[in-house]
């Protein structure tokens, strides 16, 4: 005996009832609560791995101002980075628990080793320096540069281990990305302080990554798909990274005309060092809101299941 | 019941214990914390435990009050009652909440007449004063008999309401005192 | 890192305490629900959690939206009211009195099994949820402290004294379940009450829970329960939606401590429908990871060779 | 409970909680049994669980509609027209329990031939006087023979609450009066059924115009469903089987909610439900001890145990006694009962001489329920108030009058654990927002006390199955925090302090009251175990009596409530006794105490036939065991232990030995369940369909509108809409009813003010359907205002298809819901709903109709300050009402 109730809205039209099969368009999954401080760790951590090898390169090379400033650059990374990391913890007085175990599940266990290890290196090399033990210095150089390339992808691991949809299923391109970053802020460094004739390969490790940006980036969204490729076309995530984009190309442009300018070179190395944050940022914004809309986990998990219900279905016959 | 966890010195630091028993990836055994350790329930350091009934409603459910320090620190269902075998609502398991409210109160407040706020009185000049209005308005307002003579021996200047969820002795003394009082208008929650 | 994840050993690999007890859980029937919410106010009462604010959501009856760092149960609400899901039958037609008074003298024992009708409206589904202490669980593997351990009885901690927000367990956990709490910064979620667990006494949301929806005790004996409870729903026709989920061990992660009678998809209760712990590609990622790190190294050697100075 | 009263004896739930797990159909009605009683609901979900139905008729689709096997929509306020068609259904399908209604309930007895139904007089009984608005009860009596309601009379103040016609009684009535029970039946029985004015038949033909048809048109619940409901009771009755029914305050706030109550009492009766395992009609009651204080009632028209307060004109005890004791059954001893209250009140003051100090009682004579008594507040005649765990400003029908009142008192003490919107009106509430009133001018002393809560006191409760719980002192009260026990105690010492040497003859009835209790600890506070024991009563060697058929008419013996006679027995505690409810059966019955004598299923000798046999294997309760010669079974037998089902009343028997061995009423003056009442109710001898005050219908079966005889106190500040078709009607469209939720606790004193129950629910919403959203474009999550002639609020918009719509006699009808539980203190705050209602009430109770009503609803928050005023009184001109003062 319900009045026409075809002709009159439902509860579900006026908002009181869940929206298709979420529950009322609430987040299944939680976003990360990393402040931006971890953004421009993973940035400053990625270029000081990155920097440590072009040191070693260098120094292998004989250009030893390049080395010099790329060895500068990852001593101030590892300097800030664990500034970043208590800064963006809940109890900061807690820092030291991350070496409280070694957890080869945790990422980031491994990472704070990783780190740590790094910064040993980068430190007691720049100390050993400071002593006049070139040999040792150079030694532990090696050590930090064997070590540098984890620190730089080991947060695409990290981030690739969570239940964030963009991050975890673009897991197998994700530390190219980082690595590129790291590799072309790196260069940008190089370009940025070494005196020009020693900064060549800096200039092409600059241009080279941030193509390597590019193409990881594209790679990654492909690899992503139409659904989940939308948080880096949308919203915050999407502004980061075509904004990081355009100044990728920026930098690259710049960088191949204007070798020779060193005002351009410097305005080259500051877009692909802008483009490389930007990157981090976008890769950090996609996340969050990958998890707060429910569709980003449910659409694949549920195409997942049918996937492999219908495999069921076919093997039973 | 848990692994034994060392108070201090470098073998309590877990990765050694990581390394050295059973929990080679550290994620059980090897990374309690020695807090973790000594974990208690507080309804087993609790003084003592008192045997009770739930103030909401009317299903009379079992509740065991905990307390220590003279502070009631736990409320729960007593599993012994028939009629609620240890089970309590949203309101019933919130009664610690009631008896830790810092919103309780536990001073007299008193509002002069045309007053603006509240003062303070004290418990003993409050009973007083109350037992003073309570002669004084009887006095007033005393009906001894009905227009056509018959006896009333009440007052109508007074009334009380409540009683629901109060205790059955309560509720007798209110009743006694009242009726003594001439007091008729005494009501309860039943008219609800 | 194949050894990190045996997917078949899951349980076995569990046990790392030397006193090690049987595995405790929750077995959550929501048939049984009638979402009076006890669970949530008990476990904030033992656990003596803040309230999380004071907003209206418009969102049926709950209004404290998700499990968080000082939620720890949470009961959600799904009107389906109208919306088809459950068509109108048409009731039994009156019988005659010869008929019925035959039936009712004669009947001795209950009918057996009951068909829930709800002819005007459809049905209003509730559900307590609550930390799924996983066989694999992600988010004790990612933490980087040890905070979060598994416990003797097959349960998942975070120590309080030891976590110092990080906040990597948040994203990681594939049910959005621990998360951090801005008033002290560690991360928070259901401890199956571990320490009521120290002295054999059931956990504080269980034991209010007035109707028995949610269930604790040895999760072998409840799993065999929800096996018995589905079949008995399916045979009986009541509830003929009814699934289990989570019950599974070979599920993404690897079976929970706590899981769940549900009778709509999971996502309809803001569940993952195929959840997993992402330690499953951890091997994966690290691989790609070399690969990228080689690359990486490729790279700055090859810039390198190019140039002699 | 006169619903209960009247029709069984005792206003009581007939039957336990843990019993409702032996039910094979459970009809939940008028309660929302899964938010408001959630853990005594276990027990329904048992049976569930066992294969039982569960069936749920309510306005709203709400958790226990979830949980239950069956919901049905019903429109608020027409539960009659459902339970009248039930009614009409068993008769009509043969469906009674033939020989239960034949042996247990008045059908046979035949009626006045006076008596005239409502289908003659078109929608009242006989002896309506108009020009009173009251009946004259006469013409329903039994044919020459008049009974007095036994409970009706002591729970539902008859002659003092709903106002009654009277008349010089003739000789034949005067004879009818006087005449006993002729060896246990009246005069006049037919127990074939057929004579036309048996009751049976009398039955038959007024619910004759009950049929499904007529339930869809008034209460717009789909015939199919209603039907389905009806079939369901009926299976699930007879020998082997049995139903029960639950019902709360979804029943009770109506201005005939006590006939609502009758109504399942009688087709319990007809199914022969009552006193039988799994049967019976559980009264699921409010708070923790609202039993307790009915039975021990701070209620004006009863003394403790449902003995009546004397009313005017009752000079002496022998008026009183004649006018309230009952032919037969245990009201028959009244004399013992209200004799042994005065001695244990009076002690050695009481003589037979001094009428056992019976003149020391006020007398009433009138309704003196708390709303007349907050109308002499606001007309200035009460000076005086205590508030002492009840916060009117909230929970009460228009509270605005509420508040009002209190602010034209000369003095006020509240007594509660937090200060509560009755406490704080002066300062905070919408009157001073509006400028009605003014804190500068309100001349109210104001005492706010704090109270001990049940964790800082010793004492009992007595929960909704009768059931008394003692709970222990766990701390001490912190502060100035004292029980009620300690408030009382020590205010009558300081009065009698104060009165002591007072000759004045009103003072005596302080000065002689017993009132010593032991003094305990730091505080001196007044051994509560004393006080029980003094209910309990004691013996005349002092020693604490074991049953209430001890007590003497002699002084000899002392008792404060007699029904809780037995409390002490032994002199132990026995509402403290804890036996695991694991070691026992069911039953429990070491476990607390129930009244009366520990017995948790009342009228249990119904559960054997009239020979004493178990009805059946399967439903085996309490049953008469030939060898031993005495009832036996799980259960304190509620009948006389010895008495055998074949024993006939000697002639002249008196009280229960009046009654025969076949009758298990034993309060009844006939020790039968009464179908037909006649005596005990204003309001009429069988339950009839009525609109509530405010309907947006006509009455479908009557002219009669509403309850001719329902109380209501027209005025400005309580005006009420006009009704169905009456012109202006249309202004206040829609139905409004008002709920609780599991999420808080009445006035919300003891919820909103806890953060882990404030947070559940955090604001007054409204619920509305659908369709009402869209006739006046409300957006969910947003604010409406929902306006009556006393006041408007706003409350945020919940739209839900839980709200169903209603298609009355070919009308739309649509419903506002509220949850009542909000105000401006605590954590969790919003408008009141009661700022909303008017006050009227069921005249044999005095019970609010806070279930239904009319209303308007309007998108966006309210106008603010004299605005509020302004639109109110906008209202009231458009409906033809007059201004706010
Ligand atoms: N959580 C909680 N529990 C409580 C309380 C509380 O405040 N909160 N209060 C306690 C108290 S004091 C009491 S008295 C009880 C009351 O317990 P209930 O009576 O269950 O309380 P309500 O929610 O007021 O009303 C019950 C149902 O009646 C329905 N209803 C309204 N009008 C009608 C009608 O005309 N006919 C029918 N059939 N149904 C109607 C409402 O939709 C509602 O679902 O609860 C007690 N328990
Ligand atoms: N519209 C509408 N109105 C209704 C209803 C409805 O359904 N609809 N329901 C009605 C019903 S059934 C009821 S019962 C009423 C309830 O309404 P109230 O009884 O007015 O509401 P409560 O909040 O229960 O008030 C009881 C107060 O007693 C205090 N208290 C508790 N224990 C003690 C104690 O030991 N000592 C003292 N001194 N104080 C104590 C509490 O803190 C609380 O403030 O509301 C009624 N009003
Ligand atoms: S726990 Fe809930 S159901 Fe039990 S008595 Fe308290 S309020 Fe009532
Ligand atoms: S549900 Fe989430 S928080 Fe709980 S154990 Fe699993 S991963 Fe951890
Ligand atoms: S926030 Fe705490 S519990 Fe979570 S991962 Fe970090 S340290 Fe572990
Ligand atoms: S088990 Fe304990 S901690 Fe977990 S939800 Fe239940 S009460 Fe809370
Ligand atoms: S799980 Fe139990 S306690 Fe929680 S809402 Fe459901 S019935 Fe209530
Ligand atoms: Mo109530």
């Amino acid at each position: 005996m319900n009045v026409s109730n075809e002709t009159l809205p439902t509860a579900a039209d006026t908002g009181a009832v869940p929206k298709s099969a979420s529950y009322y368009g609430r987040p299944i999954v939680k976003p990360h609560v990393w402040k931006p401080y971890i953004a421009w760790y993973f940035w400053i951590g990625g270029a000081a791995g990155a920097a440590s090898v072009e040191c070693v390169c260098a120094r292998m090379r004989g250009a030893d101002a390049l080395a010099t400033v790329e060895k500068r650059a990852a001593l101030a990374g590892v300097l800030v980075a664990p500034v970043l990391l208590i800064a963006d913890l809940g109890v900061p007085s807690r820092f030291i628990n991350m070496l409280r175990v070694f957890k080869l599940t945790s990422p980031m266990n491994l990472g704070s080793w990783i780190l740590t290890a790094f910064g040993g290196a980068i430190g007691a090399s720049t100390f050993a320096e400071l002593l006049g033990w070139k040999r040792t210095s150079r030694a532990l150089e090696v050590v930090a540069a064997g070590l540098g390339p984890a620190l730089t992808v080991y947060t695409a691991v990290l981030v690739a281990d969570t239940a964030t949809p963009v991050w975890h299923e673009a897991g197998d391109t994700l530390p190219f990305v980082f690595a590129a970053s790291g590799v072309a802020s790196a260069g940008a460094v190089g370009v940025a302080f070494a005196p020009s004739q020693q900064n060549g390969s800096a200039r092409r490790l600059m241009i080279g990554g941030a193509i390597g940006l590019l193409a990881a980036g594209a790679a990654m969204e492909k690899r992503l798909g139409p659904l989940l490729g939308e948080p880096y076309r949308t919203g915050t995530g999407g502004s980061f990274r075509a904004t990081s984009g355009a100044l990728s190309a920026a930098g690259i442009v710049v960088g191949l005309l204007g070798h020779k300018n060193r005002t351009a070179s410097r305005l080259a190395a500051t877009c692909v060092a802008a483009a490389c944050v930007l990157e981090r940022f976008a890769v950090s914004a996609a996340g969050k809101q990958s998890a707060q809309d429910p569709k980003y986990t449910i659409e694949p998990q549920r195409a997942r299941l049918n996937a492999r219900r219908d495999l069921d279905l076919e093997s039973s016959g | 019941m848990r692994e034994e966890t060392p108070a201090g010195g470098v073998r309590s630091w877990p990765l050694v214990r990581q390394f050295t028993g059973r929990d080679k990836h550290a994620l059980g055994a090897a990374a309690l914390s020695a807090t973790t350790a000594a974990l208690e329930p507080r309804t087993a350091t609790a003084d003592r435990v008192v045997k009770s009934i739930c103030p909401y409603c009317a299903v009379g459910c079992g509740q065991k009050i905990y307390v220590k320090d003279e502070q009631v620190v736990q409320v729960e269902g007593d599993p012994d009652s028939p009629i609620s075998r240890g089970r309590l609502c949203p309101k019933g398991s919130a009664t610690r909440g009631l008896s830790t409210s810092p919103s309780r109160l536990s001073k007299v407040r008193y509002r002069r007449p045309y007053g603006t706020a509240w003062e303070e009185l004290d418990l003993e000049t409050a009973m007083e004063m109350i037992a003073d209005r309570v002669v004084a308005t009887r006095e007033a307002t005393w009906e001894a008999t009905s227009n056509d003579g018959k006896p009333l021996n009440r007052t109508m200047g007074i009334a009380s309401l409540g009683g629901a969820t109060l205790d059955n002795e309560e509720n007798y003394l209110m009743k006694k005192l009242y009726t003594a009082l001439g007091v008729v208008q005494v009501e309860n929650q039943a008219r609800l | 890192m194949s050894g990190l994840y045996d997917e078949t050993a899951a349980e076995r690999e569990m046990a790392t305490h030397t006193q090690q007890e049987s595995r405790k859980g929750f077995f959550t029937d929501t048939t049984l629900c009638i979402g009076c919410k006890a669970c949530e106010v008990a476990c904030k009462e033992w656990n003596q959690l803040p309230a999380d604010g004071y907003a209206f959501t418009g969102n049926s009856y709950d209004n404290t939206g998700e499990l968080n760092g000082s939620t720890w149960r949470h009961v959600a609400f799904v009107e389906q009211l109208r919306s088809g899901a459950l068509a109108a039958p048409a009731a039994p037609p009156p019988q005659s009195p010869a008929q019925s008074q035959s039936q009712s003298q004669s009947q001795g024992a209950p009918t057996g099994g009951h068909q829930v009708v709800h002819p005007d409206a459809g049905r209003w589904l509730m559900e307590s949820d609550v930390c799924k202490h996983c066989t694999h669980a992600a988010c004790l593997d990612v933490c980087p402290t040890g905070a979060l351990v598994r416990t003797e009885f097959g349960t998942v901690v975070v120590q309080q004294d030891v976590c110092n927000g990080c906040g990597y367990c948040v994203p990681a956990c594939p049910f959005g379940v621990i998360d951090k709490r801005d008033y002290d910064g560690h991360a928070g979620k259901c401890t199956l009450c571990y320490d009521r667990l120290q002295d054999g006494e059931t956990p504080a949301c269980a034991k209010a829970c007035p109707t028995e929806s949610i269930q604790y005790g040895d999760v072998e004996e409840l799993r065999t329960r929800a096996d018995a409870r589905l079949a008995k729903l399916q045979r009986e026709g009541q509830y003929t939606d009814a699934s289990l989920y989570l019950r599974d061990t070979g599920d993404g992660i690897g079976g929970a401590g706590a899981f769940f009678l549900l009778l709509d998809k999971p996502e309809v209760y803001g569940l993952p429908p195929d959840p997993f712990d992402t330690t499953r590609d951890l091997g994966r990622l690290w691989r790609h990871a070399g690969y990228a790190a080689l690359a990486l190294v490729g790279v700055t050697a090859l810039a390198a060779l190019g140039t002699r100075r | 409970m006169p619903g209960l009263g009247t029709t069984l004896g005792r206003g009581g739930a007939t039957t336990f909680q843990q019993d409702l797990q032996h039910s094979d159909c459970i009809l939940i009605m008028g309660s929302n049994m899964a938010e408001n009683h959630p853990v005594g609901f276990q027990w329904v979900m048992e049976a569930r669980e066992r294969g039982a139905e569960v069936i749920h008729v309510d306005p709203r689709f709400t958790r226990t509609s979830a949980v239950a096997t069956r919901h049905v929509k019903i429109r608020p306020g027409s539960d009659i027209a459902f339970l009248g068609g039930i009614v009409n259904y068993i008769i009509t399908h043969e469906r009674w329990f033939h020989d239960y209604v034949v042996n247990y309930t008045n059908a046979p007895v035949i009626i006045d031939p006076r008596f005239r139904d409502t289908d003659d007089l078109d929608g009242v009984f006989s002896g309506f006087d108009a020009k009173q608005e009251a009946y004259d009860l006469a013409s329903w009596q039994y044919e020459d023979l008049d009974m007095t309601g036994s409970a009706g009379r002591r729970m539902g103040s008859t002659v003092s609450g709903g106002k009654l016609v009277t008349h010089e009684l003739s000789p034949s009535e005067k004879a009818a009066v006087d005449r006993p029970l002729e060896h246990g039946e009246p005069p006049h029985v037919d127990f074939t059924l057929q004579h036309p004015r048996c009751v049976f038949q009398l039955l038959k033909r007024h619910y004759a115009r009950y049929t499904p048809e007529m339930v869809e048109q008034i209460c717009g619940s789909p015939k199919e469903h209603f039907l389905a409901v009806a079939e369901a009771l009926c299976a699930n009755s007879g020998r082997e089987r049995t139903s029960a029914i639950a019902y709360a305050v979804g029943w009770t706030h109506h201005t005939e909610g006590a006939q609502f109550i009758r109504t399942a009492a009688m087709i319990q009766l007809l199914l022969g439900n009552i006193g039988r395992p799994g049967g019976g009609i559980l009264a699921l009651r409010g708070h923790a001890s609202i039993q307790g204080s009915t039975d021990i009632p701070t209620l004006y028209e009863l003394l403790p145990g449902y003995i009546p307060m004397p009313e005017e004109g009752m000079t002496d005890l022998a008026t009183f006694l004649y006018e309230t004791t009952a032919k037969g059954g245990f009201w028959g001893h009244m004399d013992a009962y209200m004799i042994s209250l005065l001695k244990a009140w009076y002690g050695e003051h009481a003589t037979a001489e001094n009428d056992w100090c019976f003149g020391h009682l006020p007398r009433i004579n009138g309704d003196h329920s708390i709303y007349p008594a907050m109308m002499g507040m606001f007309e200035g005649s009460v000076k005086g108030f205590f508030c002492v765990g009840e916060n009117p400003a909230v929970g009460s029908a228009n509270a605005s009058l509420h508040r009002r009142a209190m602010a034209n008192l000369d003095w006020l003490v509240v007594r509660d654990f937090f200060e509560i919107e009755s406490a704080a009106f002066w300062y905070d509430s919408v009157e001073i927002e509006t400028g009605v009133l003014r804190t500068a001018n309100i001349k109210t002393e104001i005492f706010l006390l704090p109270a001990a809560d049940h964790m800082q006191k010793d004492g009992s409760f007595t929960n909704t199955q009768r059931l008394l719980q003692w709970h222990h002192k766990a701390v001490e009260p912190k502060g100035d925090a004292r029980s009620e026990l300690w408030f009382y105690y020590h205010l009558g010492k300081r009065i009698r302090e104060k009165l002591r040497a007072s000759s004045d003859p009103k003072n005596r009835a302080i000065n002689e009251l017993t009132w010593n209790y032991p003094e305990l600890g730091a505080l001196e506070e007044p051994d509560a175990h004393a006080v029980l024991r003094e209910i309990n009563g004691w013996g005349p060697d002092g020693k604490a009596l074991d049953a209430y058929t001890k007590l003497k008419p002699d002084g000899s013996t002392a008792c404060g409530c007699w029904i809780y006679c037995g409390v002490f027995k032994d002199e132990q505690n026995q509402a403290a006794r804890r036996k695991p409810g694991h070691e026992q059966s069911w039953v429990a019955p070491d476990w607390g105490w129930a009244w009366p004598a520990n017995r948790r299923q009342l009228y249990n000798r119904a559960s054997a036939d009239p020979d004493g046999n178990p009805w059946s294997e399967r439903k085996r309760y309490v049953w008469w065991d030939a060898e031993r010669k005495e009832w036996t079974g799980h259960d304190v037998p509620d009948f006389v232990k010895d008495k055998p089902p074949d024993y006939v009343p000697p002639d002249g028997a008196k009280a229960e030995k009046a009654l025969d061995g076949r009758s298990p009423f034993i309060m009844q003056g006939d020790g039968k369940g009464w179908l037909f009442v006649p005596d005990g109710l204003v309001d009429g001898p069988l339950p009839t369909h009525y609109e509530p005050e405010e309907s947006p219908v006509d009455n479908a079966l009557y002219a009669q509108q509403s309850n001719p005889v329902r109380e209501r106190w027209p005025s400005a500040i309580n005006p009420y809409h006009p009704s169905g078709s009456a012109t202006g009607a249309d202004v206040f469209p829609y139905v409004m009813t008002s709920y609780r939720l599991a999420e808080h606790h009445t006035g919300g004193g003891m919820s909103r003010t806890l953060p882990h129950l404030a947070e559940l629910q955090p604001e007054m919403f409204c619920e509305v359907s659908p369709a009402l959203a869209a006739e006046r474009e409300l957006v969910h999550g947003t604010w409406a205002t929902i306006v009556s002639a006393r006041s408007a609020i706003e409350a945020r918009v919940l739209v839900t298809d839980r709200v169903p719509d209603y298609e009355i006699q070919g009308r739309p009808v649509r419903v506002v819901g509220l949850p009542f539980h909000f105000g401006r203190r605590g954590i969790a705050v919003g408008d009141s709903a009661n700022d909303l209602w008017s006050i009227s009430a069921d005249p044999n109770v005095h019970i609010q109709e806070t279930k239904a009503a009319t209303c308007d609803i309007i998108a966006g928050r309210r106008p603010r300050g004299p605005a509020l005023s302004a639109l109110v009184n906008d209202y009231r001109r458009r409906a033809g009402l007059p201004a706010e003062e």
